[in-house]
């Protein structure tokens, strides 16, 4: 089948200044998580930006998307590098709570 | 109340065909009275149980996934079937999946999906037996605003 | 192109079930790739079988309506399928149903729904059988902006 | 199954200076007919004013709604009482155009 991929999930990047954010929108899902994983990628790589992504326009997320995150999280964390969300709407915050993955994006003053 | 009714959901098992279940549940739930939140919380935990039977249940030549949706005036049951391999679900795995007593160097990725199902159901059942594949049921009770008189 | 795949529904044949069925469609056919315009035609085609399922198929005690969508990279099948009483499609009723040459007083309501089957889709098969219910396959090409290499 | 209709289909009626105006939003289909029907029967035989509905909002119709608006047309035709569609959005034009309800919805002096 013709997926229209587009219509469902997009990432698009902006950097400016030693800092990349990813904005992200639509339904991170089992279906488009090599899609996201190949955005990511090379600014994963890159330990002199500061990544971020953004979730305000992301309509949902289940444990694929978090699996992915979490990855980039031991990546970054591995390469000393920093990796945040921004915006995160209350439902997908809820999930991140839920499983655990939030302790992991506090600012770094705050982390053990 | 109402007798109960069923709809029946026979689709491919690929990650192509999971949104349209989610469609599915909202339509239903949303019909049935549901707070955004609870059909938000069922949406993850159904396609937990989809991306499961797509991921684990058939190899390369594929499969068929069944939903049902159970509908009654109390509850929505939606059962998640599919005709793969059977697994035996570990202890350890459905005892502490999550990261919150993790340091980030130990986490290991995956696990999630039971843990999430039951969090964000009221009730989980998972039956998994050789040769029959995987049924796993996940209920949610209706919660009125208001009591009917 | 991809083998046909299908997505089978078998939900109870009330009025407030038809809706369940254009999210399914809609879910279905923008996954294809076809326009706004075409799914809306569609969503109207597939509504006017189920309705009559609906209306028609049953008496009293109810029934269920199966409905089969049949997806490849050419075209969009949709079967809707009941158990119930048959019926011949006069051919009067299929000539000439609109209101085209009628005066307002003339009108009789009702007789629209295979013609608008027909005006919307691009092919409409009924077979409508004693003691085996009705069939009614509605199917629309998807026709592309770009043409692939 | 307890069904929020109102979530669905939403039918408002505003009266002023002998006209009536009924605004749809949402999906008129086979399941909401009896509410639509219960909501237009008072201003349907009401002679004195001009009856109107507004489609601006609605998202979807199919002939069990095409069919209430005809019989609402005969029975305004025989009562020698107006009744007007404003506001049609495209798609449900174009099911008027072709089903042929379209033309008595025309303004009277273009009527045969
Ligand atoms: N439908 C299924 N068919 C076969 N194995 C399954 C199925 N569902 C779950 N499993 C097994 O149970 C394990 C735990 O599943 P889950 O808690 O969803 O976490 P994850 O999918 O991230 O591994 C899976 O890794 C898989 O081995
Ligand atoms: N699924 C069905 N089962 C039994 N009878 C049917 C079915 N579908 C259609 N019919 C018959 O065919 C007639 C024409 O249907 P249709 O063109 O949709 O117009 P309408 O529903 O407005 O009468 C119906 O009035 C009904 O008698």
């Amino acid at each position: 089948m013709t997926t229209n991929k587009n219509d469902k999930f997009n990432a698009r990047t902006v950097s400016e200044e030693g800092r990349s954010i990813v904005y992200l929108s639509g339904e991170l899902d089992l279906s488009v998580a090599p899609d996201f994983r190949l955005v990511m990628e090379p600014l994963v790589g890159d330990s002199d930006v500061d990544l971020a992504i953004n979730l305000k326009e992301l309509k949902y997320i289940d444990s694929t998307g978090i699996g992915i995150l979490l990855s980039i999280l031991k990546a970054r964390h591995s390469m000393n590098a920093s990796f945040s969300v921004e915006e995160v709407p209350t439902q997908i915050q809820k999930l991140f709570d839920m499983t655990g993955i939030a302790k992991f994006f506090e600012p770094q003053e705050n982390s053990q | 109340m109402k007798a109960d009714q069923t709809v029946t959901l026979n689709l491919p098992a690929t990650a192509d065909y999971v949104d349209i279940v989610r469609l599915n549940l909202y339509g239903i739930a949303s019909k049935m009275g549901f707070s955004y939140e609870d059909i938000e919380d069922m949406k993850v935990a159904v396609s937990e149980a989809c991306n499961n039977s797509v991921l684990y249940a058939y190899g390369q030549e594929g499969g068929l996934v069944e939903v049902v949706f159970g509908v009654n005036g109390e509850e929505l049951t939606i059962t998640v079937k599919d005709e793969g391999v059977s697994f035996a679900l570990s202890q350890e795995a459905s005892d502490a999946p999550t990261l919150h007593n993790k340091e980030l160097h130990d986490v290991e990725i995956g696990g999630l999906g039971f843990y999430l199902m039951q969090a964000l159901m009221d009730d989980v059942r998972v039956a998994s037996e050789s040769g029959k594949g995987t049924q796993v049921v996940l209920t949610k009770r209706l919660t009125r605003s208001e009591e009917k008189v």
